[in-house]
C-alpha cells in the first residue's frame, strides 16, 4: 500500500469559456445571417393578416359536421400515434443499450460509429420517412407507424442513453466496485434513478407522435394532421385553430396520463414497510397501454406480411435504382453548402430564443406541491400557452410569421423557435422537477425567497440538463427547417422539397445525406459541448 | 428552549431525530401537536412571515443537502439568500459577494484554500465543513444542526461544536442538535433530550449526566 | 377481421380507387371525391373508392405504385406521373383546361397598374404557390422568361407560400410585392369577396392546358381493356342538363368535360424539364 | 495484510482514507505506484478478471451510494450481482430473489420490518444499515469500510464494528475500515494505519496503541 494519492487538478474552467464564448459568436454570426443587423426585417402591413390568424384562436369552427370529421380523424390520429410511440420505445431501448457511454465506456470509437449510424434514421423528419415509405410500401398503415416509429425510435435510443449517461453515477460505480456486471449495474444502479426521466420522456414521445400524424395524411390515411393541412391550405382559420385544439387535448390527456402515472413511480403508495406490495395503478396503467396498442393494431388492420410482400421488394429496389448512386454535380454540391449554412444560422437561432424563453418561463410552468392558488394558476396558464406553441405545427407558424416578417432566414427561424419553446419549455419544466428537491428545500428552511432558492438549488443542477435538452432541440430544429424551409426562408429543406418534387431520387440521396451529415456534426459538436460543461 | 441554550437531541438510529429538527425548521409538517420558534408557529405560517422565520434559523441538514455542482463560495454564500434581493443573488452567482464573510467562515472551519473548488469534489468531512460554513454566514438565532459532526474527526469535531455553540450564544440565541456521539452532548451541550420512536423520554441538564449513563440510555430504550 | 381503412395493394377484384392532388379548395375534396365516386360507381358498375393525398409528390408516387388508378392531376403532375408509370393514359380534362391562365397580382402600395409587362416585377419580391404546381409555378415562370424575367432571380429567391389562398394572403400583407396565382381560384375568391382589398390583378399569362384525368394501367388489366374507353365517354358525356351530372360538373368548375391526348401536355414537359422538375 | 486482519484507516478530514479504499478496490486509480488485492492489481485488470477480483472485495462507501428509488430489499440483493446473471438479475427486480439471506441479514442490522421500503425514506443511520446488509449477503474476502458507524449511535456502531470483523474473519479475510472514532478503532481492529495528506505516517498493532495517544494523533498531523 505505497500509492501516493492526490487530488486530479481543475482544468476545466477555461474551456468552459471558450464553449459560452464559441456559442456567442456562433449567434451573432446567424442573427447577422438572417439580416438583423442589415435593413428592416418587419413588416408591419401584414398585422391584418396576423389578426385574422389570432383572431380565429378565439372563435374555432364548431359546426357539427365539421365536429364530426375532427371526432373521426382523432381516432385515426390515437391509433397511428400508440402504434408509432409504442415501437419508438421499443426501438429505442434496444438501441439506448447500443449508444449509452456507459455500455462502451472508454471505446469512444464504437461508441462514435454507434452513434454514427443512428444519426441516419434520426436526421430525416418524419415527413421525409412518410414520403420514402409511401414509395416502397404504397396506400399502406404501416407508412404512418414506421414514419413515426423509426425517427423517433432512434431520438429515442439517443436520449434515453443520455438519460442513463446522466443519472448520478455513485450507486451504480458502488456496484461495479463490488463485481457486478455493466448490464446488471446499470439495471440495479441506475435505471431506477433514470425512471423518472425515462417515463416522462416516453409519454412525450406519445404526444410527438400525436402531433406527428401531419405525415399521415400523405398516404390518404385521414387524420387530424390531414384535417389540418386541408384547411391550412386554403387559410380556413377557424377550422385549423379547432384541429390545434382537437391535437392539444389529445396532448393533454397523453400529459395528464404520464404525469400521474410519473407521480405513482416517484412516491409509491406508503405501504407497510414489511410486506410487497404492488401499485395497483401502475399494474392498471400498464395494461391500459398494452390494449391501447392492441386495440390500434386491430383498428389500422396492420397485417406484418406486407413488409415482405413481393410487391415491397419490387418497389424498394425501384427506389433504390433511382437513388443511387447518388448526384455529384457541382452546382448541386454548391446549393447544398450554401442551404447548409443557412440552414445552421436558422437552428441557432430557434434554439437560442427557444431555450431563452423555456429557461425563463421553466420556474412557473414547473408545478411544485404546497404553492398557492396564485401559482398554481399562472403555472397551468403557462403550459397551456406552451402546448398551443406546439400544438400549430410549423408550416403554420411560418406562414403567420411571414405575414408580419419580410421573407428570409429570420421568419423560418423564428417559426422553429416558437414552436421548440412549446417543447423546451415543457421539458425543462419537467427537468426541473425532476432535479432532486432537497438542497432547494434546505435553502427554502433558511429562509431564502423562491427565487433565490430556485437561482442556488435548482439552476446550478439544471444546468446539465438543460443543455442536453438544447443541444438535442437544436438537432430537431436543424430536421424541421424541412418544414418551413420552402416559405423564401431558405436553408436545406426548401432543397430537398425541390428535389423529391421533381423525383430526382439520386440528388434526394444526396441531399439526405447532407442532412445526416449535418445531423451528425451537430451531435458531436453537442457532446463535446456536454463534456466540457460537465 | 432559553436563549443561549445548547440542546443536544440523543436516541437511537430512526427514533425520529432528523424529523424533530425538521419540524422546528417547518419543512415536515407534525403529525400531532405543534412547535413554537421565536414565538411563531412555522407549520402555521405563509409567504413572508415564513420566511423571515426561517431565516433567523439555520439548519445543517444530516446528508447536507448542498449543491453539488454549484462552487464552494456560492454554497456557503446560499445561507445569506434570506435577506439577498433575488437580483443580488443572480449577481453574486457571476461575481461572488460578501467574499470577506465567506472566507473568515471558510477559515473557521479550515477549508478557506477549497473556496472555489466545486462542492462534490470535497471528502465528506470537507462537505460537512462547508454545511457548517453556510450557517456561519447566516447568522441565525437558532441553530439546527442534525448530527454536524459525523464525518468529523474528534478534534474537528469538538472545533465544530465550540463553532456551533459559540454562534448560538453570540446571538443569545440557541442550539438545537442531535448527536449520537454521547461524551460529545456532555461536553458541548446544557441539555439532553432523549427521544425513542418519535417521543421524549429523557430531558436532563448535562451536568446532571454522566457518560456511561448517557451510554446506557441508548442499550436501555432500544 | 377488420379491413384497414387505408385500401390494400392491388387485388385482381380490388375497387377502382380515384384520387386527386390537393389543390383549390382542398377542404372540399372528401365531399367532392365521395360524389363522384358513387356517381362512378353507379354509371360503371365497378367498386370505386376515394383516397385524400395532401401531397402532390405523394400522390404521384402512389400511382406510380398502382395504389391509385385514377387521379386528377394537375398539368405537371400528370407528366410526371405518366413519365414515371408506363401505359398510363389520359382519360378526360375539364373544358377550361384546355384554356388555361393564371394571373399575376401586386401589391396596391406598389403602384404597379394592370400591364402585359411581366418585366416591370422583375426586382420586386415574389412568390409562387406550390412547387410543382402548373398554375402557381412552371407555367407562369416560363412566361416570365418568355419576357426576359429570371423566373428564379427575384431578390432573395421567390417564396414558395404553397398553396393559391397563401399566395393571395402573402400579396395582401405586403411580404411579397407580386405573386401568381391559378385564374379559376382568383374568379372565384373575388367573387366571393374573399380577396383583400391590397391585391391587386396585374396580368395574366396566355393560354395553355392544365388538369386532367390520368388512368393507370393497372386498373386495365383488373378491369378491361375498354375501361380507358368507358371512362373518357362516362366524363365526356357528363351533361349539365342532368341534374345528377350538374353537381359533378359544378364542383369541378366546369361546364363539361372533353377528351384529352397526351400530346396536349408537351409543352408542359419541355419547360418541366428546362426547369428541372422533371427528370 | 494478513488473513483475517483487521485494520483501521484513521486520519484527519481531507487525508485521503476515501482515496486510499477507492484505489484498493479499484474505482480511483492511483497516481503513483499500485495495490495487490488477492494477489491482482485491480487497476491493471480488465473484463471478467477484474469483476471476479472485484466480486470478492466489499464496500460500504462513505455516502452509502445506495440506490435511492429502489426498495431495500433491491438494494441489499445487490451485493450479489457480481455472482448473478444478468437474467437472474432482472428476475429479481420483480420478483425478489433469495429472501431468506436478505431478511438474516436485515435482521442483524435490526432492519427485518423494513425490507420492502423504499431506501430513501430511511433514516441516515437506518440507510447506513442498509449500506451494511448488502456486504452481509454479499460475503466477500476482503471488506472495505468507509466509515461504516458515522451514522451510528454507539451501541449500533458496535454491533456494526462486530458484525464487519465477525464478516472478515469468517471467511479468513480481512478488514479495512476508516474510522474518526479512535475509541472504535481500538475496540475492534487489531492494526491502526494513519494517514495524512495522503501518506502513510502511522503503522501500528492497536494493542501498542493508548486512547489518549491516538486522539493525540488528530492533533499532530493537522
Ligand atoms: N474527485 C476528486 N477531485 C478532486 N479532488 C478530490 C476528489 N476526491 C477527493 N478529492 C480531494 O482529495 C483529498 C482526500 O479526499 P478523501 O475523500 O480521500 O478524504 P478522507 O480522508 O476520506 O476525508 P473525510 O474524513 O473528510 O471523508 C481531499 O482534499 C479531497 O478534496
Ligand atoms: N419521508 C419519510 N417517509 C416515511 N418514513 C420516513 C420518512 N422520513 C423518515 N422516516 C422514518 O421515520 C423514522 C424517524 O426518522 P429520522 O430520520 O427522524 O430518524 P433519526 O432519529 O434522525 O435517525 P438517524 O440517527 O438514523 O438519522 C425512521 O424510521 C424513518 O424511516
Ligand atoms: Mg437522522
Ligand atoms: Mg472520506
Amino acid at each position: 500500500m505505497t500509492a501516493v494519492l492526490a487530488a486530479p487538478p481543475l482544468h476545466r474552467d477555461r474551456r468552459r469559456w471558450a464553449w459560452g464564448l464559441g456559442g456567442l459568436v456562433v449567434l451573432g454570426w446567424s442573427l447577422a445571417g438572417a439580416g438583423l443587423f442589415s435593413g428592416p426585417v418587419l413588416n408591419p402591413s401584414g398585422l391584418r393578416q396576423f389578426g385574422r390568424f389570432a383572431a380565429a384562436a378565439l372563435s374555432p369552427a364548431h359546426d357539427a359536421e365539421f365536429l364530426r370529421v375532427l371526432a373521426e380523424a382523432t381516432l385515426v390520429t390515437v391509433a397511428y400515434a400508440a402504434l408509432g410511440a409504442a415501437l419508438a420505445v421499443v426501438l429505442g431501448s434496444l438501441g439506448a443499450v447500443a449508444v449509452s457511454r456507459t455500455t462502451w465506456g472508454r471505446r469512444r470509437a464504437g461508441w462514435t460509429a454507434v452513434r454514427g449510424v443512428l444519426a441516419v434514421p434520426r436526421g430525416l423528419h418524419e415527413a421525409v420517412w412518410g414520403l420514402l415509405l409511401v414509395n416502397v410500401l404504397g396506400l399502406d398503415p404501416w407508412v404512418g407507424v414506421l414514419a413515426i416509429g423509426i425517427p423517433y425510435g432512434a431520438v429515442t435510443a439517443k436520449v434515453f442513453a443520455d438519460l442513463l449517461d446522466e443519472v448520478p453515477r455513485g450507486g451504480y460505480e458502488a456496484l461495479l466496485a463490488s463485481g457486478a456486471g455493466r448490464g446488471t449495474a446499470a439495471l440495479y444502479g441506475l435505471l431506477p434513478q433514470a425512471a423518472g426521466g425515462l417515463l416522462s420522456y416516453s409519454f412525450y414521445r406519445l404526444e410527438c407522435a400525436v402531433r406527428s400524424a401531419v405525415v399521415l395524411g400523405l398516404i390518404g390515411a385521414g387524420g387530424l394532421g390531414y384535417q389540418l393541412a386541408l384547411s391550412f391550405a386554403s387559410l380556413r382559420w377557424e377550422q385549423v385553430w379547432a384541429a390545434v385544439y382537437a391535437l392539444a387535448a389529445l396532448c393533454v390527456l397523453a400529459d395528464v396520463g404520464g404525469r400521474a402515472v410519473r407521480r405513482r413511480v416517484a412516491e409509491p403508495r406508503s405501504a407497510d414497510g414489511s410486506r410487497p406490495a404492488r401499485d395497483r395503478v401502475l399494474v392498471v396503467a400498464g395494461l391500459g397501454s398494452l390494449a391501447l396498442v392492441a386495440w390500434s393494431w386491430w383498428f389500422l388492420a396492420l397485417s406484418p406480411a406486407t413488409l415482405t410482400s413481393a410487391r415491397t421488394v419490387d418497389q424498394l429496389s425501384y427506389v433504390l435504382d433511382a437513388a443511387w448512386p447518388p448526384a455529384t454535380e457541382g452546382d448541386l454540391l454548391t446549393a447544398i453548402g450554401s442551404a447548409a449554412v443557412d440552414t445552421v444560422q436558422m437552428s441557432v437561432i430557434a434554439i437560442a430564443v427557444a431555450t431563452a424563453g423555456a429557461v425563463l418561463l421553466s420556474g412557473v410552468a414547473a408545478r411544485r406541491p404546497g404553492t398557492g392558488p396564485a401559482r398554481w394558476a399562472a403555472g397551468l396558464a403557462v403550459r397551456l400557452i406552451l402546448l398551443l406553441l406546439r400544438a400549430v405545427p410549423p408550416p403554420v407558424w411560418a406562414l403567420v410569421l411571414l405575414f408580419v416578417l419580410l421573407p428570409g432566414v429570420l421568419p423560418g427561424a423564428l417559426a422553429l423557435g416558437v414552436y421548440a419553446l412549446g417543447v423546451l419549455g415543457r421539458l425543462v419544466a419537467e427537468a426541473s422537477e425532476e432535479v432532486d428537491g432537497r438542497p432547494r428545500a434546505a435553502l427554502r428552511a433558511s429562509g431564502a425567497p423562491p427565487l433565490g432558492a430556485w437561482l442556488y438549488g435548482v439552476l446550478p443542477a439544471l444546468g446539465g440538463p438543460v443543455l442536453a435538452l438544447a443541444l438535442y432541440r437544436w438537432e430537431v430544429a436543424i430536421r424541421d427547417t424541412v418544414l418551413v424551409g420552402l416559405l423564401g426562408a431558405g436553408g436545406i429543406g426548401v432543397l430537398l422539397s425541390g428535389r423529391i418534387a421533381a423525383f430526382d431520387w439520386a440528388a434526394v440521396t444526396t441531399v439526405l445525406a447532407a442532412i445526416v451529415l449535418l445531423t451528425l456534426a451537430v451531435d458531436l459538436v453537442s457532446e463535446r459541448a456536454r463534456a466540457a460543461l460537465r | 428552549m432559553a436563549a443561549g441554550e445548547r440542546v443536544a437531541v440523543v436516541g437511537a438510529s430512526g427514533a425520529g431525530k432528523s424529523t424533530l429538527l425538521g419540524v422546528v425548521n417547518g419543512s415536515v409538517p407534525p403529525t400531532a401537536g405543534g412547535v413554537r420558534v421565536h414565538g411563531g408557529d412555522p407549520a402555521a405560517l405563509r409567504g413572508r412571515e415564513l420566511r423571515r422565520l426561517r431565516a433567523r434559523t439555520g439548519t445543517i441538514h444530516q446528508h447536507l443537502e448542498l449543491v453539488g455542482p454549484l462552487r464552494v463560495v456560492h454554497n456557503v454564500n446560499a445561507g445569506r439568500l434570506g435577506s439577498w434581493s433575488a437580483a443580488r443573488a443572480l449577481r453574486s452567482l457571476v461575481q461572488p459577494h460578501g467574499l470577506d464573510d465567506v472566507r473568515s467562515a471558510l477559515e473557521q472551519v479550515g477549508l478557506a484554500d477549497r473556496m472555489f473548488e466545486r462542492t462534490d469534489r470535497l471528502s465528506g468531512g470537507e462537505r460537512q465543513r462547508v454545511a457548517l460554513a453556510r450557517v456561519l454566514v447566516q447568522r441565525p438565532d437558532l441553530v439546527l444542526a442534525d448530527e454536524p459532526a459525523s464525518a468529523l474527526d474528534p478534534a474537528l469535531a469538538d472545533e465544530a461544536m465550540r463553532l456551533l455553540g459559540e454562534l448560538a450564544a453570540d446571538r443569545g440565541g440557541a442550539l438545537l442538535a442531535s448527536l449520537h456521539d454521547p461524551a460529545l452532548a456532555l461536553r458541548h451541550c446544557d441539555r439532553v433530550v432523549g427521544l425513542a420512536a418519535g417521543r421524549v423520554v429523557l430531558d436532563a441538564p448535562a451536568a446532571s449526566l454522566t457518560l456511561p449513563e448517557l451510554e446506557a440510555f441508548y442499550g436501555v430504550v432500544r | 377481421g377488420r379491413t384497414s381503412p387505408v385500401s390494400g395493394p392491388s387485388d385482381p377484384s380490388g375497387p377502382l380507387r380515384i384520387g386527386a392532388i390537393p389543390d383549390q379548395d382542398p377542404e372540399v375534396l372528401q365531399r367532392l371525391y365521395g360524389i363522384v365516386a358513387d356517381a362512378l360507381s353507379g354509371a360503371l358498375d365497378l367498386d370505386v373508392s376515394y383516397a385524400p393525398v395532401t401531397d402532390y409528390a405523394a400522390a404521384v408516387s402512389l400511382f406510380r405504385t398502382g395504389d391509385l388508378d385514377l387521379v386528377w392531376f394537375g398539368g405537371l403532375t400528370g407528366v410526371q406521373a405518366r413519365l414515371q408509370t408506363a401505359g398510363a393514359v389520359p382519360i378526360a380534362q375539364r373544358d377550361i383546361d384546355a384554356d388555361f391562365h393564371s394571373v399575376f397580382v401586386v401589391n396596391a402600395a406598389t403602384g404597379l397598374t394592370p400591364s402585359d409587362d411581366l418585366a416591370l416585377l422583375a426586382g420586386r419580391r415574389f412568390t409562387y404557390g406550390s412547387e410543382t404546381s402548373t398554375s402557381g409555378r412552371l407555367m407562369p415562370a416560363f412566361f416570365l422568361r418568355e419576357q426576359g424575367v429570371d423566373p428564379d432571380g427575384f431578390p432573395g429567391g421567390p417564396g414558395f407560400s404553397g398553396s393559391h389562398d397563401a399566395t393571395l394572403a402573402l400579396v395582401a400583407s405586403g411580404t411579397y410585392e407580386a405573386g401568381v396565382l391559378n385564374e379559376q381560384v382568383w374568379t372565384s375568391r373575388t367573387a366571393e369577396g374573399a380577396v383583400d382589398p391590397a391585391v391587386v390583378r396585374y396580368a395574366r399569362t396566355p393560354a395553355y392546358s392544365d388538369y386532367h384525368w390520368l388512368l393507370g394501367p393497372s386498373a386495365v388489366d383488373r378491369l378491361g381493356e375498354d375501361l380507358p374507353d368507358r371512362l373518357t365517354d362516362w366524363f365526356t358525356g357528363l351533361s349539365a342538363d342532368d341534374p345528377g351530372d350538374a353537381e359533378v360538373l359544378e364542383l369541378f368548375g366546369a361546364g363539361s368535360f372533353i377528351p384529352t391526348e397526351a400530346a396536349n401536355y408537351d409543352q408542359i414537359e419541355e419547360i418541366g424539364r428546362d426547369l428541372g422538375l422533371i427528370n
